[in-house]
Parts: structure tokens; sequence; C-alpha cells
């Protein structure tokens, strides 16, 4: 314990802090805070982690002099430390492997502006996995939606505008239903600290009166995070958003952003409202169809896709069907399936925008396959992170994607029936879809190319290409020493709800 | 080594074979081709009758697993097949020496036609069902080359009909000798049957099903319907010593499976009675009549004869299938003296097509005073082929059909003397105008024919002929000692 | 850690594959040495693998109850045995056959990785790790699928891919129900669920049949046998080695590790389990030879028959009888045997004579008349005429059907026969014109063939042609291999 | 059912506000309107927070004449999250606004389908 217990707070002060600090500061020294600052959060958060693996129980940190019920306060646990390590860890290394693409997108004086926002995600990002107070969380909702519909306009294109556009809409839309599912909760429970409003929602669950509400506020704030996570059949921003952003920002958004709100959603639906009353008011089965239906819809249309990037997009979807699908069976097995699935996917995604970015690149900056064939030959080392991380969403063995498909299938087991029946099919029906685009892809990218003048492009940056094999060694980890991670998860369940 | 000697029989014709492909100096000139061709034929005739008075032995060649051993056999089946199959293909080998003057690839066809004499050597000694299985296959693709000879589009038709019927039949027999392997006793053959019959792996009427495909799978190299639609089609493209044997002797190599099946693995015993017997008999009546009925329809000669060929055979199958002593008895000398007349009268054909270049029966007109001797010969044979005494096919259609009756089967008992008759009287159809009008024919509308040349073979073709003719004719009278030891044999089989 | 040998023989091609595009060499001589001794020290240390007893070696435990392990057993000896005599062979013979074709670096990459991969796959010591190795095996081949990099042979490896996925897609759904029923996927010679009460049979059941009809895509199965036939695009030494021997019997090797080793010939016997794909073997065997009837390009032909035989083999094997399960094995070394060496030679047509289809074998026999001869070998071999192996292990699959009774498999049989004779047809009719046809006037002329391809096709066939004299020790080897899985 | 809707006047406002503002939102294509909608949805929001945080009789909780009895103020949270509410509020439409300027100045017009349309003619 001891000073590490204050480490959470301490990284989520960084980030502002150095939000703050990045404004002025010139773009290279902006870059460089932003790296600093990102890899204290991630050494901060491996320290909590580290702490947090020797205790039985969460411990609650308070913000401020106010105890709760009414001061604010965050509540850290292995689950959020080891998720906190994640995505900061993915975040750091997109971050190091794709800024040196972003001058030739964004204008030099913006850059460090772009920075602010990666600052920003941060601390949000941080802020939903460890706050107790659902108002709090409200506000970096907020402010993550505008960074991250920063982090998308920040390319110069029309194209972008309208996809931030879109996006800002959809978003702010859930925005206000979150809010307005939160002020319903507080309205029957006169609670925002987490634990309290779980008491009286069971108060108010088992006594029967504000049933319905409950639904309502339920309903509300899933749904809209779901919106924000892109969930299907809410996922209509996506596709735009991720594949006109610079590739940074879509890694980002997909890798980072929408797993925050993933986590965010699975602390209200347990440490909230409680399992229990979600599977009996038939939101878990509503996720759980979602998630069917977006793991086979989306990859479906990804196959029709004729830009890279879309395509990639639409696989997100997919992605985050297989979390909605642990998440809605409500076990532990399945909440175990879908967290590993958030840092598998995360870990991968990011690669794979990333390495998609420096394709395109030495393909003229074109997205369409044709433009593409050869590109693997044209920077080797993009091609091979592709294939790898195409691997991995395929679900081979010795990657993330493999473990965390297997947990999500050992966890229908126990269900029997048509249920397991349907997650089994539906796994098996998408993993060959994911194959026919990725593979496709890779094969692609590996074909002859066309009798085009493609531009000479400097090479990767060293360090970026040093990122990336550390980013492929980190899906190889998941994938192979898969044990600890899942064990941790499952320990860090037991503390979290 | 015990046994040495039939591997030598097999062996020699085979070696035989290989020297004539791989040495060059025995090409360079005819002569020295047909010396040595003669010379192995006349040694593997020696061989083949130094392992007739051998006596009974048996020489396991090598084990393909514990289960399937590759075994050669002698006994009174194999002696009495590998003789008359040896014979008819010496003589008929002597006779193609001048006759193959004609044609092209002479090498070729000679190496052939000793490697099939190999196969057939190796088919009557085989000792057990693989191995007799693995020679009559074998036999199929070596003798599909000479159908194939003229390499003219028919025969290249001819060739791969006969390729695909054979391999049909044999795997019918295949499927037989699979199923029947579990079921029986011995791997090797044994006199009388060596089944298992009250413990089989599958039902009674099951197992008669899979013996009936059996037996007609074998049935195809026999001409047997419903698997004879290759003969005719093949062997009248094939030249004609070729011919020859193919309808005289390997006809009887599928008369010989059949035998081996019937009554050393499955045993007569099991079959008697039952539906098997009634439809195979039935068959074996049916393509009696319809190859007398085809033959007698055809006007090209030698598809006569083939036709006949398909009749002829399926009477060895009639008196086989009665599965009596006399009748086995009637189709042994039926076999016998088939295959000493239809090779006659396929080298008499062979000799008018050498000559003359007649192939059609109604020119054959007043031929008998061109070439008489060949004439006379082919009046003996088919004499003896429609069965009056005292040519020898008359004996043997005496003993099938006083088998017949002797054995009081219901309805086949009466039926096969009656069809056996018929075909007769079909035969003398067929066979007898032609020869009448070889030597009274084109007298009355005075044509000149007395005016073409002389036409009479040389006595390279004449002499194998007539030697068959004096046999059919002795063998006719004097047949006791041939009864006798077939009598011997058929009480040993049942 | 003696096991290491084992991950040897496995790593060592991998890694050797993996520097052949790395280092710049010399001279093509220098290369193909490389490639060459690294070939056979691989089959060195694959020999000493099989012959030694080394224990298992666990190399990952991915999480409690999955874990990279390695060891040999019998079947596994076999399989491994087979790939290490046969790929240095195959190896020698794309030396010669891709002299000077365009990327032939790595084509050679990949092939050596393969071979590593095929080991592993027969040396895997539970289904986890032989999953793996079949997902490698999988993406490994392909590019040597689409080697000639043109849209045809792409749509050919992808075609490849989505069903070798796609198939990989449904036994993993087995291994999910394995993992969770049998908590382990270690093979256990007679099953996981032997001398155990077995409460979720039925479950169990179905689960067998997902993974049956996932690793049947490899093994070529109707009604996902497609990619086979459209595979033969592939430059012949693929074709010859990978899709007739390593890939296609990883994938019967799979099946028979899932029936015997995992789920156990207990759970599956006399239930719809065995029924379904046995019924399913059946009609591939007929199937498979009607198509190859039908086809008339010789590459296809040949992988047409390919996907009848290597039904033969799981239909022995699905019979779940010891001579079943021995015939089938007994099948899986003879096939390949044969049907390597007929495409090899096929190859030789096709790339040194300019023969695709079968009605261009006219008369070629009279250019090549030994090479034609082994070719006409081969396909008596295939046919099934004793004493060549072929009859043999068809001996065999008839006697296990035969005893094991019953009505499928008498129906086995009849296609096993049916079967037969269409090879008849299909190979022996091709076999009779190469020698007896005229080769057409305007026909290309037929190029030198190299030495190296001369050496292998007489290897290969004479180990064909011994194979069926000497088969005793083999046959024991099997029988002791496949007594006590049952 | 009316005396339950003048019970909860303010509910009831802000119900209403949110539906407007939310149909604003979806149905309109202009832009303005759009953020405008949005605005007035996020107002409701507001009177809605602040309407639930207030309780008859109570005071604003700024401590005065020393009374530190909880019971006699209202709870402070509901206001503090209308005022950050505002704040966020006021934030992201000055965003979305640029974003219009941005938009308009580029294609010259304030429909979004028709941006949309425009856009896509550009091409990537």
């Amino acid at each position: 314990m001891g000073i590490v217990q204050n480490f959470p707070f301490f990284s989520i002060m960084l980030c502002m802090v150095s939000g703050v600090v990045t404004s002025v500061l010139k773009p290279r020294a902006a870059l460089m805070t932003t790296l600093f600052t990102i890899g204290s959060v991630l050494a901060l958060s491996a320290g909590t982690l580290g702490m947090t693996l020797g205790l039985d129980e969460p411990y609650t940190f308070m913000m401020g002099h106010f105890p709760a019920p009414w001061g604010n306060e965050i509540r850290i646990g292995s689950l959020e430390a080891l998720m906190a390590t994640g995505l900061s860890a993915v975040l750091f290394v997109s971050l190091l492997a794709g800024h040196a693409r972003l001058p030739s997108l964004v204008t030099l004086q913006k850059l460090n502006l772009y920075f602010i926002m990666m600052d920003l995600v941060m601390a949000a990002t941080l802020v939903m996995i460890y706050t107790n107070d659902l108002f709090t969380a409200y506000v970096f909702i907020e402010i993550m939606t505008i960074a991250s519909c920063a982090l998308i306009i920040v390319r110069q294109h029309g194209h972008t505008l309208v996809a931030a556009t879109r996006y800002m809409v959809m978003n702010l839309l859930a925005s206000g239903l979150v809010l307005l599912g939160i002020s319903m909760l507080y309205g029957i429970t006169g609670h925002l600290l987490m634990e309290p409003l779980n008491q009286s929602v069971r108060e108010i669950y088992e006594s029967g009166t504000y049933r319905e509400v409950l639904t309502v506020v339920i309903a509300l704030i899933t749904i809209s995070l779901g919106i924000k996570s892109a969930m299907f059949p809410f996922h209509a921003w996506a596709p735009d958003a991720y594949s006109f952003a610079p590739a940074l920002s879509s890694s980002v958004l997909s890798g980072i952003i929408s797993k925050a709100y993933l986590f965010l959603l699975i602390k209200f639906l347990w440490r909230v409202i409680g399992i229990d009353i979600i599977q009996s008011q038939q939101i878990g089965s509503f996720l759980f169809y979602c998630g069917i239906g977006g793991m086979l819809v989306a990859s479906v249309i990804a196959i029709s896709q004729r830009d890279i990037r879309r395509m990639i997009a639409y696989s997100s979807v997919a992605q985050v069907g297989y979390v909605y699908i642990g998440i809605g069976m409500g076990t532990l097995a399945g909440l175990t399936a879908a967290l590993f699935q958030m840092l598998a996917h995360s870990a991968a995604k990011s690669l794979l925008f990333i390495s998609t970015g420096e394709l395109t690149r030495v393909s003229g900056d074109h997205k369409r396959f044709h433009y593409l064939h050869g590109a693997g030959h044209r920077d080797v080392l993009a091609g091979i992170v592709f294939t790898f991380s195409a691997m991995s969403m395929v679900g081979i063995p010795f990657t993330g994607g493999f473990i965390s498909k297997l947990q999500i299938a050992l966890a229908s087991m126990p269900f029997g029936g048509s249920i397991r029946a349907l997650v089994l099919i539906s796994l098996a029906i998408s993993t060959l879809l994911n194959a026919v685009y990725f593979l496709h892809t890779v094969v692609s990218i590996y074909r002859k190319a066309p009798d085009i003048e493609y531009p000479r492009n400097e090479r990767i940056p060293r360090h970026a290409a040093v990122a990336l094999v550390i980013s492929m060694l980190m899906t190889l980890y998941l994938g192979v020493g898969s044990g600890p991670i899942i064990r941790i998860i499952e320990a860090g369940i037991k503390m979290f709800a | 080594m015990e046994g040495m000697l039939l591997l030598i029989a097999i062996l020699l014709p085979a070696a035989g074979a290989l020297m004539l492909t791989l040495m060059p100096w025995l090409n360079e000139r005819r002569e020295d081709r047909c010396l040595f061709v003669g010379a192995i034929l006349v040694m593997e005739c020696v061989v083949v009758a130094l392992v007739a008075l051998d006596g009974q032995r048996t020489l396991v060649l090598f084990k393909m697993t514990e289960q399937l051993p590759i075994a050669l056999r002698s006994d009174g089946t194999s002696r009495i097949f590998s003789a008359v199959m040896a014979l008819m293909w010496t003589v008929s080998g002597f006779f193609s020496f001048s006759y193959m003057k004609h044609e092209q690839n002479e090498k070729s066809y000679y190496a052939f036609y000793l490697m099939t004499l190999a196969s057939l050597m190796a088919l009557t000694l085989s000792g057990t069902m693989v191995t007799m299985y693995l020679f009559f296959e074998l036999m199929t693709f070596i003798s599909v080359p000479m159908v194939l000879h003229t390499r003219t589009k028919e025969a290249v038709a001819a060739g791969i009909k006969y390729l695909i019927y054979s391999v049909a039949g044999a795997t019918m027999g295949l499927m037989g000798i699979f199923i029947l392997t579990p079921n029986i006793s011995s791997a090797y053959f044994v006199e009388g049957g060596s089944l298992l019959a009250g413990s089989l792996t599958i039902s009674k009427d099951a197992f008669l099903v899979v013996i009936f495909i059996t037996l007609v799978g074998f049935g195809t190299k026999a001409g047997m319907f419903p698997m004879h639609g290759w003969l005719p089609t093949a062997h009248p493209v094939a030249p004609a010593p070729a011919s020859a044997v193919l309808s005289g002797v390997i006809t009887k190599a599928g008369v010989l499976c059949i035998f081996r099946m019937v009554f050393y693995v499955i045993g007569a015993d099991f079959i008697r009675g039952t539906w098997v017997q009634w439809a195979l008999l039935g068959c074996a009546t049916v393509t009696v009549f319809m190859g007398s009925m085809l033959a007698l329809r055809e006007k090209v000669l030698k598809k006569r004869l083939a036709y006949s060929s398909v009749s002829q055979v399926s009477y060895v199958l009639c008196g086989l299938y009665m599965l009596d002593t006399m009748a086995l008895d009637g189709a042994l000398l039926q076999l016998v003296f088939h295959a000493l007349t239809k090779d006659a009268l396929f080298l008499c054909a062979g000799a008018i097509i050498f000559k003359t270049g007649i192939t059609r029966v109604e020119e054959m007109h007043g031929l008998g005073r061109r070439m008489p001797w060949t004439m006379w010969m082919f009046a003996v044979c088919a004499i003896s082929l429609v069965g009056i005494p005292p040519l020898g096919g008359f004996i043997a259609k005496w003993y099938i059909a006083e088998g017949a009756l002797s054995t009081g089967a219901p309805v086949f008992s009466w039926l096969v003397p009656i069809v056996l008759l018929i075909s007769a009287i079909l035969t003398a159809a067929y066979l007898l105008p032609p020869s009448v009008s070889a030597f009274f024919g084109g007298m009355a509308d005075g044509e000149a024919v007395s005016a073409l040349p002389k036409a009479e073979p040389s006595l390279m073709m004449l002499v194998p002929i007539f030697i068959l003719s004096l046999a059919i004719l002795l063998l006719g009278i004097f047949p006791n000692f041939m009864i006798e030891s077939f009598t011997r044999l058929a009480n040993a089989l049942m | 850690m003696e096991g290491l040998t084992l991950l040897a023989a496995i790593a060592l091609p991998i890694a050797a594959g993996a520097l052949l595009p790395v280092v710049r060499w010399k001279g093509r001589a220098a290369r193909d040495a490389y490639i060459l001794c690294l070939t056979i020290l691989t089959t060195v240390l694959a020999t000493v693998a099989i012959f030694g007893n080394f224990p298992r070696l666990s190399l990952i435990q991915f999480n409690d109850r999955l874990s990279f392990a390695l060891k040999l057993d019998g079947i596994g000896r076999l399989f491994a045995g087979l790939i290490a005599l046969l790929w240095p062979l195959t190896t020698l013979y794309a030396l010669g056959y891709m002299r000077g074709t365009q990327k032939e670096i790595s084509f050679f990459a990949f092939f050596l990785m393969s071979y590593g991969i095929s080991l592993g796959i027969a040396m895997s010591a539970n289904l986890v790790t032989l999953y793996i190795f079949y997902e490698m095996l999988s993406l490994s081949t392909l590019p040597l699928v689409m080697q000639k990099g043109d849209s045809g042979s792409i749509r050919a490896g992808l075609k490849y891919l989505y069903y070798s996925l796609g198939g990989a897609a449904f036994a993993f759904i087995g291994l999910v129900y394995l993992v969770y029923f049998g908590g382990t996927t270690n093979f256990v010679p007679g099953g996981l669920f032997r001398g155990v009460a077995v409460e979720h049979t039925a479950q169990l059941r179905l689960g067998y049949l997902l993974c049956f009809l996932g690793f049947s895509v490899k093994a070529a199965v109707f009604p996902v046998h497609g990619w086979l036939p459209t595979a033969s695009v592939a430059p012949t030494p693929v074709t010859a080695l990978l899709h007739a021997v390593a890939v296609v019997k990883s994938g019967v090797f799979a099946i028979l590790r899932v029936t015997y080793f995992s789920f156990g010939a207990l759970v599956i016997r006399a239930s719809y389990a065995q029924y379904i794909p046995l019924a399913l073997t059946c009609f591939t065997i007929v199937f498979g030879c009607s198509m190859a009837l039908k086809e008339k390009h010789l590459k296809r032909r040949l992988a047409y028959s390919t996907v009848s035989n290597l039904s033969y083999i799981l239909f022995g094997a699905l019979l779940l009888t010891g001579q079943g399960l021995a015939a089938g094995l007994l099948h899986l070394v003879f096939h390949a045997l044969m049907k390597i060496t007929l495409f090899l030679i096929a190859g030789v047509y096709n790339d040194r004579a300019g023969i695709h289809e079968v009605g261009e074998l006219h008369g070629i026999g009279r250019d090549w008349p030994v090479l034609s001869a082994a070719f006409a070998l081969g396909s008596l071999a295939m046919t099934g005429i004793p004493p060549f192996i072929g009859f043999i292990s068809k001996w065999a699959l008839a006697q296990a059907a035969v005893l094991s009774g019953g009505l499928l498999p008498y129906l086995g049989l009849t296609a096993l026969l049916v079967s037969a004779l269409l090879t008849g047809i299909y190979l022996l009719v091709p076999s009779t014109f190469i020698f007896i046809g005229r080769r057409p006037g305007n026909a290309p002329g037929t190029k030198p063939v190299e030495t190296e391809i001369r050496i292998s096709l007489a290897a290969l066939t004479a180990l064909m042609l011994a194979a069926g004299f000497f088969s005793r020790p083999l046959v024991d080897f099997i029988t002791r291999a496949a007594s006590g899985l049952v | 059912m009316l005396q339950m809707l003048y019970e909860n006047l303010e509910q009831t406002v802000a119900v209403i506000l949110f539906g407007i503002g939310f149909g604003i939102l979806l149905l309109q294509r202009n832009l303005i309107r759009k953020i405008i909608g949005l605005n007035i949805m996020d107002t409701a929001v507001y009177l809605f927070l602040a309407s639930m945080g207030y309780i008859h009789g109570r005071k604003a909780p700024i401590v005065v004449d020393g009374v530190t009895d909880t019971a006699r103020y209202i709870n402070p949270i509901p206001a503090g999250l209308v005022l950050t509410g505002i704040v966020v509020s006021v934030s992201f439409t000055a965003i979305m606004l640029a974003l219009t300027i941005r938009l308009y100045r580029r294609y010259r017009t304030l429909d979004i389908d028709q941006i949309a349309l425009l856009a896509k003619a550009e091409g990537d």
C-alpha cells in the first residue's frame, strides 16, 4: 500500500496537468510530454496492478474532503488496474508507432492540440475505469466525446468533417441519454456513488415500486453506452469515423475509447445495478443477441467493403459483438471472456489500424484493395504486422484472438441447448467470415503490384518499428501466456462487484 | 526346391517375352524370331506336361501380409486347364508365324503373346483366391494390347470396352473374395471348398447374393450373359490368331475362375438347390441360346465364330452349374473339345482371310475347291461343334445333357437338354451352310469359281489346323481315358 | 529436457525456411545445397525422434487447461515417418522442377516451413497443439498454392484457405466440447472418457460430429472437398506432397486423433456420430471417383482420386475396430506412396511436355518409356491390383468392413469396389493410351528432365514397388499401434 | 392523470422539452437546427435534474448563521450536476458550431445530407 495507493489518482492528475501544459508547447515538446505522461501512467498503473494483486478487497480513494455518500471517490481493484495497464500500454505503443505520420495530416500549429486530446483521452479512460461515482463518469464521458471528436477532425478533409459531425451528433445524443438516465436514477435513489446506489437499487427492486423507471434507466444507459462503443445495431457512425480519421486516431477510437465505454458499461451493469437484476430485466439477452447480430452482420458487411479502412471498421463492430456476447451471458465466465476479448482486441486492433495506415501510405494513400496489391512488399514490417494482427482477429492460435474465442465458447457451454448452439455456431461462422475478409486482404497486400507508379516514402522510423514489434509481442503474449491474465481477471471480478 | 517347376512354367514365357523386347538380335530376321518363339512355346508345352506328371504341389511365393499368401499349386483342375491352354497357345503360335507376315508390329505382338501365356499359366496354377485375382487382372491387362493390335479406331474402342468389362467383372469377383475370406477356413484352395457354412459373418441370403455377383463377375471373361457385351466387339478386331486364343482360351480363364470359386472355395453343396444355382443356370442357358441366335444373324465369319464361342462356353457353364458329377464330366469334355474346335475354326477363318481376303460367309461359295484341305477341316470342326457323333463335341454334350437329366433338378433337368438341342440345331444352321456352300455352292449358277487360283495356305498354317482336327476326331473316338480322369476329379470335388 | 529432439525436428525447418529469404545467396548451388541439407538434417532428427523413446515435452502452458506439448506415440510415429521419408525426395524433385521459376526462394522457404509444421502435427501431444499446427499448416501452404500469382491461383488459394479455416472453426467447437467435458485435450489412447461414467454422451457425440466435420475439410470429405481439385493449380511438388500427403493426411490424422485419442471409440460407437461420418465417407469414395472419371484435366483427375482415397482411410478408421484402424493407417501410408509418384510424374508430363489434359497423353510413352512405365505401375497400384501396395490396403479395408458387419460397412465395401472399378477406368485407360496412342504432330516437344527429378522419381517408384513385397514390418507396426485404441 | 402531471409540472415540462429537442435533432437536416435541438434536449435534462434536487422549504447549501444541520439545506449535488452539465453543453455546442462553420465554408450549405453527397463526390 503506502504511496502506491495514490498512483491511480496521480495518473489521472498527471494527464490533466499534462493536457494543460501541452497546450503551450511546441509540437515536438508536446509529443514528448504526452509520451512521458502516458508512459508514466503505464508505469503507475502497472505499479497499482502489482499492489492490488496482493489485496483481497478493493480500496477506495477519496477525492476531496467529503466521504461517501457526498464526496467523490475512485475505487481500485485488480481488474481496474489491469484494464488501466492494458489500455495505457496500448495507447502508449500506438502513439509511439503512429505519431510519425501525423505531420502530413495535421497542420504543424495544431499538432500540440492533438496531443492535448490524447492526454484527455487517457485521463477520461482512467477515470471511467477507476471512478466509483456516476456523475464523474458522465463528465468524463463528455470530455471523451469532445476529445475523440477532435481526434477525428484534425484531418482537414470534407469526408472527415462529415464523419465527425455524424459521430458528434450520435455521441451527444447518447450523452444526453446517459445524463437523463443518471438523473432518473438519482431521482429514485438519491445516490450517485455506486455502492449506495446498488443498495437502494436492490431495495427498490425488491419493493417493486419503481421497477419500470429502473428498467428505463438501465435501458437508457445501456443503449447510450452501446451507441458510444459502436454496438450493433447502433454502429452507424463507426465506419465513417474510423475510416476517415487519421490512422492513429482510428486506432485510439477503436482500441481505447470504445473499450473505456465498454468497461464503464460493465461497471454499471455489475456494480451499480447488479447482474441478477439485469438478467431478470432481459437486458442481458438484449445485449447477447445484439452481440451475435453484430458479430455476423458486421462481418458480412465487412466482406463487401472495397475500402480497407471501412472493412476494418466493420470488423471492429463485429469484434465488439464478441464482448457483448460475453457481457450478455451474465456469468462470471462470460464476463471474463468479454474482458479478455477487450484487451486482446484493443491490442490487435490498434496494430491493425496503424499498419493499415502505413500500407495505404506506401500505396499512394489509396485505400482500395486494388491499389494495395504488393503493399506488403513495399513496406515489409507493416505487412508482417498487418498479417499478424489479422490472424489475431481471425483467431489463429498463438494470438490473443484465439484465446478470447475459446473463452467465449467455453463460457457458453454451461448454458446448454439453443444458447450454446447459437454461440458456437455463430462463433464458427464468424471465424470463417473473419478469415474471408482479413486473409483476403492479407493475400491482396502480397499480390503482384499493378503497374502504377507508387510514391517513394521514407521508411517507418525506428522507434515506431520497435513499438509495432512490442505491440505484436503483446498480442502474442495474450495468446501464449493467457493463464496469468485470466487469473487476474477472475480475481479482479471477485473484487469488482 | 519343391514346386520350382510351377514357377518355371510361368517364368519361361515371361522371360521369353522379355528377351524378345530387350534383345535386338532376336528381331533382326523374322525366321530367328519365329524360331525363338516356337522354341519357347514347345518348351512351355514340355514344362506343362512335366507339371502335369509331377502330381499335386504347392509353392508359396511370398506373403503380402500374413493373411495374404501368393501361392502356386498344381492339381487336377490346373492340369486340365494348363494343358489345354498351353497346347492351344502353341498351335496358334505356330499358325501365326505365317499369318503375322501381313500384320504390322510383329515384335510387340509376340512379346504380348508370350506374356499372356505366362499370365494364363499363372492363373491356372494359382493356389489362392488372391493369386487368382492377381493373375486374372494381369491377364486382362496383358491381353488388351492383343485386341488393340491394329491400332484402328475400332480396335481402340473395342480394347477399351474389353478392359472396362474385364475390370468390372474382376471387381465383382473381388467383392466376393473380400467377403468370402473371413468365412473360409483356408486361404488356399481346398477340394470341395472350405466355407465355414455354420458361422457366416452375414446372413445366408445375403451371402448367396454375394456369391451370385461374384460368379457373374468372373463370368464376364467367359462371355456369360449379362456381362457378354465385350466379346463380339473385341474378337473381330483382333488379328485372327489372337482372336482364336481370345475366344478359345481366354474365355476359359473365366470358366477356370468360376470352377475354382465353386468347387475349391464355396463348395458345391452350399449352392446346390439354392436360387443362385437356378439363376446362374438360367444365365448360362440364356447365353447358350442368345449366342447361337447372334451367331446365326452375323454374316462376318470371325464375328460369327466369336458369338458361337459365347454360346459354346456357356455349355461348359451349364454343365458346371448343374453341380452333378456327370454333368461336370461333360463340362470338362466340352471345355477341351470346344477349345480344340473353336481354335481350329478360327485358324481356318484366318487362313481364308490370309489367302483370299474373304471375311463374309456368303462369299465362301466354292471356296472348298480353292482351298480343299482347309475347308475339309473346317467342315469337320463344324460337325464336331454341332455335336454329331462320333466327333468330340457329341460326347461332351451327351454327358452334359445326361447329367442334367439325372440331377432331377426342377425345370432345368429338362430345360438344359432342350436348350442344348435347340442350340445344336442353331449351330448347325450357322456353321454347316457355309461348309456346304463352300463345296457345292457356285456350281449351279455356273460361276467360274474353279477358274480362280488355288489358295491353299502353306503347311505352316495347315499343319496346326490339321493337328487340331485330328485331335478332335481321335479324342472323339477314344474319349475314355479323359472321361475317367475327369470323373475322378469330379468325384473328388463333390 | 530430452524431448528437445522433438522440438528441434519441428523448429529446425521452420527456422531454416524463415532464414532462406533473409540470407543473400552467392549462387544457386549453395542455396540448393542448403535446402537439401536442411531437409535431410530434419529427416535425420525426425528419425531419431521416431526411433528414440522421448518423454513428453511440455513447452507452453496457455492456461490451466490448455498447453502446448509434444510427444510421439504409435500413429504419430507412423505419420512423422511418412512425412520424413517423402519430404526429402519431393524436395529433391522440387529443386529440379522449380529451377528458374519465379519466386523460387519464397517457394522453398514455405516448403521448408511446412515440413516442420507437418512434423508438428504428427508430434502433437494434445488437441490444442494439433489444432495450432493444423492452422499453421493452412497458412504456410497458402503461398505455395498461390505460387503462380495469377488470378486463377489466387482464387484457388483463397478457396483453400476459406475451406480450411472454416473447417478449423468447426473443429474448434469440438475442441471446446472436449475442454469443457474432458477438462483437458491430452491424447489418451482409447479416449478421455474411457472407463469413466459418461453422463454427457449426447453432447459429446455432437461435439465429435462437429470436430469430424471440421477436420474433414482437410480430408476432403464430401461436401467440403471442393478446394482440393481447385488447389491443383499449385506447382506439382506442392500438389503432390501437400495435397496428396501432408495437408490432406493431416486432416485424416486429426480425425484419427480425435476419434481414438480424445472422444474415444466408446462414446461414438453405434450412434449417429459414427453413422453420419461413415455414410459421408462411403459416399465420398464413390463421388470422388465419379468426378475423377468426368474430369479431363490430369492433375485435377488425380486430385479427385485423392478425394476418394482419403475417404478410404477414414472409412477404415470409422469402423471403430482395430482392424479397421490398422487398415486405414496402412492405406494412409500406401496411398501417399502411390499418389505422390503419380502426381510427380504428372508434373513432368505437365511441365516438360505441355500435357494438361488426359487426352493429350497419347503416345507420350514412346518419348519417356521408363517414366511412363512408372506411371502405369502407379495406376495399377492405385486400382488395387495385387501384388502392388494398393491391393494390400484395400484388402485390409475390405476385410475390416466384412468383419465388422452391418449395413454401412457393407455399403462401404460396395463403394470400395465401385471405386476400384472406376479407378481402373480413369487411370488405366489413360495409362494404356500413353503407350499405344500417337502424339499429335502439333504437340509441343518434350524438354529434358533434370537429374534431380529422375533420381527422386526412381526412388519413389522403387519404394512403391518394394513396399508391396516387404510390407510385413509396416503391417506389424501398424497393428501394434492400432491395438489397444479401440 | 392531469392532477399527477400538474403535481410534477417541472418533470412534465422537462419530458416535453426533451421530446422536442430529440425530435429536432433527429428530424432536422439543417446543422444549426440540429445543434439547437441538442441544446433543448440538454436543457430539458437540466430542468429535470434541478427540479429533482430541489426540496420545498429548504435553503441553498450555503452555511449561514452557523446552522450546520443538513436537514435544513438541500443537497448540493444535483445543482452541481446541472452546473457541470451546462458547462459541458456549452463546450460541445462550441465545437459543433465550429464544425458547422468549417463545413459551410467548404460546401456552402448546411444541409447535412447534401454535404454528405458533396463529400462523397469529392472522393477519398
